[in-house]
């Protein structure tokens, strides 16, 4: 434990933890809804859902707030999963993982899913404005 | 510490499943990542994954999302600290009102996935 | 009816002889329904076998130094009762993650140094002096730290958490209980000076929220939320553009 | 041979202890302070204490009511100097410790609050929760540790005091980790080692309560004053012996018979539950006697009963009642009236010490429960302990630095000689012996049974002279115990055997002075004697150690200022 001359908390823990509670309440608040739908109830057919087919899933793709939802919606929670991964592994008795180059690949690996979700987003369905 | 110290308690093995909700919810994302990447594949190459496989991974998912969403839920109650009128809102209070959040943006959100669906 | 008889499983380990820890077996006679652990380890030392090392003092759960693993769970021995565990024997063995001394004894050194790295006094920025009198305190200020400051140091929070069990150099959950009951003293201004040690990468962060410590706390004190608490306000504190940050 | 050497050294660290190093140090920063304890500091007893601390800090209340009621508490036996010291700085005091962050309870207007108390006149006593003693240790305990000038030996067990030319320049200490006896030097020693309730079987002392600094100034040759004098708490649980606090009366609760009958009318009719504790706990045992008390698997109780107060009342003031009755007793205090009888608890006697703790022996001082400074006499009110720790320690600390900063330093020639001697006693008498075969369990149990009878309550001639033969009889078995443990690691058999040494010649001094002492008051109630006689006895006893032989006593007449001794009626 280091008591020594430092003047304040460790930021970079307090970043990495401020992502990882945020993506924790928007990975409880949202995922759940879009498993039972997207995942279960659409591809049983028990509803109709927009992903399936492809004039819907395409129209609605390409509102700018549907992106931007989708955003949030896909690269936040990826921070909290970087982060509760990384602490697993260290409670499965890996000390490695709480190094500063684990904290670069877990929370890099966040960094390339979110940059992933914006390409995938601003390539794939064109914007359009409803 | 024995390496497999989260085996000896039930307590502990709860925590271990909490924190391992995030790599099925991982996996479940980047399928739906690949999911928009595929609307841009054109309207003739264009199927949604329909497998029973799928529907059961998801299934699994859905359990797992279950209870990420309680645990996390419950316990923002306990650590968010509201005053009303100088008087601390009681943690239930708390947790109660992530849940209400919970239900409504879930009723939302499921709303304009059906609505919008054909 | 015949006297009723408990077994007692207890670790015995003597540095000077032994390479490590083994159990030894007592049986003794359960004569009290009110009888608690603490009172089998004293008939043992009393009656059977005097070389039994293990700290206690008040016997009714306030002290702080009665605490060890009953059956793999971290209790207070002087408030865990025979009649919950009879007929079956009990395992009584020493505290978990810290290094044992003798027996039942750990040492608990560790502790009190990261208790003084927290600085757990009230630091002022101005000291009034005794003549204007006390601080005015209304019980509802009191109330925002009452929880924390019920610890007793009884260091079953450490037994019970495994990720001090995995590495010793985290703060843990007691001292950042005391250190937060301190923070939320309206008395207190030593908030600035307590954050470089409790928002250490071995302070609050190193906790990666089992919360075992909370369940097996005799006291209430829910070190679980104190620690997730402190993690917020902190976060609060520099990244949140309003935040305070001194 | 090198030892650590220090200005102050203070042995114990509950309240008192703590209280004292942190006054040297406050009185003189340049003072390096030694605190030795043998348990962590907060583990000390002062933890379990509940009620609270008696101050005059409402405007209504005065310095004359709180010395009054000290006084007649005390069945005139108080030095009144000292007590008119005392209630002057009890309120400064208390504010101090608010200042170190003890979370006093509060009045509306976030002033420290304070509750009514057994024998005070009125509300006096400051109080945090029903935890106060917690809450104090901890906060002063917290506190110490900003002071780099202090430094600490934890598990440390005093053996002996170590001195030269009749003058205290240390102590013989067994570290309980590594079984090695170390000499720790210092210009000037206070004892603040609490009570000695373990003497008793019944008892609301921890294990930790052995008497031990008593015994170690006596073997000094320092005089122990006012041992008869010994307080029984009217409600204590039964088995255990753990306390249910006053407060609980002060808060409003009855004392029952098993005919239902508030019983107190009959001897404190105007105090009824509020009445001082000694004759609270006679008027329990004279229902008992009478055949008014309950029957239990633990003996004879009658009820406590705070049911008319409301759950919202008990959880606000009493909470850890209601956790000691549920985890104890299996019973909600909210729904179920709480079994009680009376329980040894407090010692009124202790080291001869005067107004700024100072002992006759040049450079030993005592504070706390170990000693007696004269403020508690026959009987101590309830909440005066707390405050004396603070007023009392306080002033040892002021008083031993202010030594120290003048007094020769101690040369190391004679302290290793000292050292070596004691270490050797040690050895052959516990840790090396051989071939005994006496339990020191069986012989502590057969004290405490002893006391309890011989030494209660009521007294009488043929008890106490039994119980004198009985201890003689003990101290004999004592020469044949058997020690189990060899390890020099930890051993708490041995320490346990020193506790036993020393209790066992503290009740001796406890039982001749008892038996000496031909009258009733205070706690001190003869049968054979049930009157006060100020004539002969309005005298301080002082017991002094003869080797092989009964105590010798003395008397000191008490100090009289403005009070003149009246008959005691509630
Ligand atoms: C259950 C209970 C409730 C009480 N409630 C109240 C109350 O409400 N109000 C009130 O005013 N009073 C109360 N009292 C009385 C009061 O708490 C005590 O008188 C007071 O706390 C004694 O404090 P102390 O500092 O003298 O001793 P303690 O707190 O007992 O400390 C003694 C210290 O000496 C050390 N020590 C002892 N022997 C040795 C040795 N041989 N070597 C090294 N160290 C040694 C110990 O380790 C310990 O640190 C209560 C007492 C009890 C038992
Ligand atoms: S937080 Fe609870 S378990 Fe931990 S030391 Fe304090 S009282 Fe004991
Ligand atoms: S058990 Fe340990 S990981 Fe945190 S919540 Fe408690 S300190
Ligand atoms: S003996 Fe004090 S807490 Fe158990």
């Amino acid at each position: 434990m280091s008591t020594g001359a430092r003047q304040r908390p460790a930021l970079m823990h307090l970043y990495w933890w401020f992502l990882f509670s945020q993506g924790g309440v928007i990975a409880a608040l949202l995922i759940p809804v879009h498993v039972l739908i997207q995942g279960i109830l659409g591809p049983l057919g028990v509803v109709r859902v927009v992903d399936r087919h492809y004039d819907t899933w395409v129209q609605v793709l390409g509102n700018p707030i549907v992106k931007l939802y989708l955003l949030v919606l896909i690269a936040v929670p990826f921070f909290h999963f970087a982060h509760r991964l990384r602490y697993l592994l260290v409670d499965f008795g890996m000390p490695v993982a709480r190094t500063v180059p684990a904290q670069a690949v877990f929370y890099g690996g966040a960094v390339v899913v979110t940059l992933l979700t914006i390409w995938v987003l601003l390539t794939t369905a064109p914007l359009s404005l409803p | 510490m024995p390496a497999g110290w989260w085996t000896r308690k039930r307590h502990y093995f709860l925590y271990v499943v909490r924190e391992f909700t995030a790599l099925p919810l991982a996996l479940w994302l980047l399928w739906l990542l690949v999911e928009i990447k595929r609307a841009g594949d054109g309207p003739a190459r264009y199927s949604p994954h329909g497998s029973t496989a799928f529907v059961v991974f998801s299934v699994i998912v859905l359990l797992f999302a279950l209870y990420h969403s309680v645990t996390f839920l419950s316990l923002t109650g306990v650590i968010i600290r509201v005053k009303l009128f100088d008087r601390p809102l009681p943690s239930g209070l708390i947790s109660l009102a992530m849940f209400v959040l919970w239900a409504v943006a879930s009723v939302v959100i499921g709303f304009v996935l059906i609505w919008f669906g054909r | 009816m015949p006297e009723k008889r408990i077994t007692i499983k207890a670790t015995r380990y003597d540095p000077e002889k032994d390479e490590k820890p083994h159990l030894q077996s007592y049986e003794i006679p359960f004569y009290d329904e009110s009888m608690v652990v603490l009172d089998a380890l004293n008939y043992i030392k009393s009656d059977v076998d005097g070389s039994l090392s293990y700290r206690w003092s008040c016997r009714m759960g306030i002290c702080g130094s009665c605490g060890m693993m009953v059956n793999g769970t971290p209790k207070l021995t002087c408030n865990a009762f025979l009649r919950d565990y009879w007929p079956q024997a009990i395992v009584v063995e020493p505290l978990n993650n810290f290094p044992i001394i003798r027996d039942l004894v750990i040492d608990m050194e560790d502790f009190m140094h990261k208790l003084k790295s927290i600085k757990p006094w009230i630091i002022r920025k101005q000291e009034i002096p005794l003549g204007a009198g006390e601080h005015r305190q209304t019980n509802e200020q009191i109330d925002d730290f009452r929880q924390f400051s019920q610890c007793i140091n009884c260091m079953l929070c450490y037994a019970a958490c495994p990720v001090y069990g995995l590495n010793d150099e985290f703060l843990g959950p007691a001292a950042i209980a005391l250190a937060r009951r301190y923070n939320l003293d309206s008395r207190d201004q030593g908030l600035k000076q307590r954050l470089p040690v409790i928002g250490d990468s071995e302070g609050v962060w190193e906790c990666s929220f089992v919360g075992e410590c909370s369940v097996v706390c005799p006291k209430g004190v829910d070190p679980a939320k104190a620690i997730q608490q402190t993690k917020l306000d902190t976060t609060m504190r520099f990244v949140l553009p309003y935040g305070n940050r001194e | 041979m090198d030892f650590e050497s220090y200005d102050v050294l203070v042995v114990g660290g509950g309240l008192a202890g703590i209280r004292a190093a942190i006054a040297a140090v406050e009185a003189n920063p340049r003072v390096k302070v030694g605190m030795v304890s043998k348990v962590y500091p907060m583990r000390s007893h002062t933890v379990s204490a509940e009620g609270g601390a008696a101050a005059a800090l409402r405007p209504e209340d005065s310095y004359e009511n709180h010395a009054f009621d000290t006084i007649k508490g005390s069945d005139y036996l108080a030095d009144q100097d000292v007590v008119e010291a005392f209630v002057r700085e009890a309120p400064v005091e208390v504010i101090q410790m608010e200042h170190w962050g003890c979370p006093w309870s509060r009045d509306p207007d976030g002033k420290i609050s304070a509750r009514p108390f057994g024998g005070m006149t009125t509300w006096r006593t400051c109080f945090a929760a029903d935890k106060t003693g917690f809450h104090m240790l901890h906060a002063v305990f917290q506190t110490s540790l900003k002071y780099p000038q202090i430094t600490r030996h934890d598990e440390a067990f005093v053996t002996k005091l170590l001195v030269e030319d009749s003058r205290c320049v240390g102590v013989v200490a067994l570290d309980m980790r590594s079984g090695r006896f170390d000499a720790i030097t210092a210009k000037s020693v206070i004892l603040a080692t609490g009570g000695l309730g373990r003497i008793y079987a019944f008892t609301t002392n921890g294990n930790i309560c052995t008497g031990d600094g008593m015994a170690l100034a006596y073997r000094a040759g320092v005089g122990l004053k006012d041992m008869e004098m010994v307080q029984f708490h009217p409600t204590g649980l039964p088995f255990t012996g753990i306390l249910i606090t006053e407060a609980v009366r002060g808060e409003g609760g009855y004392l029952l018979n098993n005919q239902g009958e508030r019983f107190l009318k009959r001897y404190v009719p105007n105090k009824m539950e509020l009445g001082p504790r000694d004759i609270i706990s006679r008027a329990m045992m004279t229902e008992f006697e009478e055949g008014r008390g309950f029957e239990g698997p633990h003996g004879k109780y009658l009820h406590l009963d705070v049911r008319h107060l409301g759950e919202e009342m008990i959880d606000r003031k009493l909470p850890f009642m209601r956790e000691l009755g549920r985890e104890f007793v299996g019973i909600d205090i909210v729904t179920d009236p709480i079994p009680v009888r009376p329980v040894q608890h407090y010692m009124m006697g202790g080291v001869d010490a005067d107004i700024s703790g100072a002992t006759p022996m040049a450079g030993l001082y005592a504070a706390g429960e170990c000693a007696n400074v004269g403020l508690n006499g026959a009987n101590r009110l309830g909440s005066n302990s707390l405050s004396e720790c603070l007023v009392f320690g306080a002033a040892a600390g002021r008083a031993a630095a202010e030594y120290a900063s003048s007094a020769k330093p101690v040369t190391a020639n004679p302290v290793d000689a000292l050292l070596w001697d004691e270490a050797r006693r040690v050895e052959v008498e516990f840790l090396e012996k051989k071939g005994g075969d006496e339990r020191i369990g069986a012989i502590r149990e057969e004290m405490q049974r002893e006391m309890d009878t011989g030494a209660g309550v009521f007294r009488t001639k043929e008890a106490m002279e039994k119980l004198i033969e009985q201890l003689g009889g003990l101290r004999e078995r004592f020469g044949r115990i058997r020690i189990d443990d060899t390890s020099r690691t930890f051993n708490t058999e041995v320490t346990a055997a020193m506790e036993l040494d020393f209790m066992l010649e503290l009740a001796q001094t406890m039982a001749v002075s008892a038996l000496a002492r031909e009258e009733s008051r205070g706690a001190h109630a003869r049968r054979d004697f049930p009157e006060r006689d100020d004539k002969k006895y309005l005298k301080h006893t002082l017991a002094f150690r003869r080797e092989g032989a009964r105590p010798r006593l003395e008397y000191r007449d008490v100090r009289i200022t403005n009070f003149q001794p009246q008959a005691r009626t509630y």
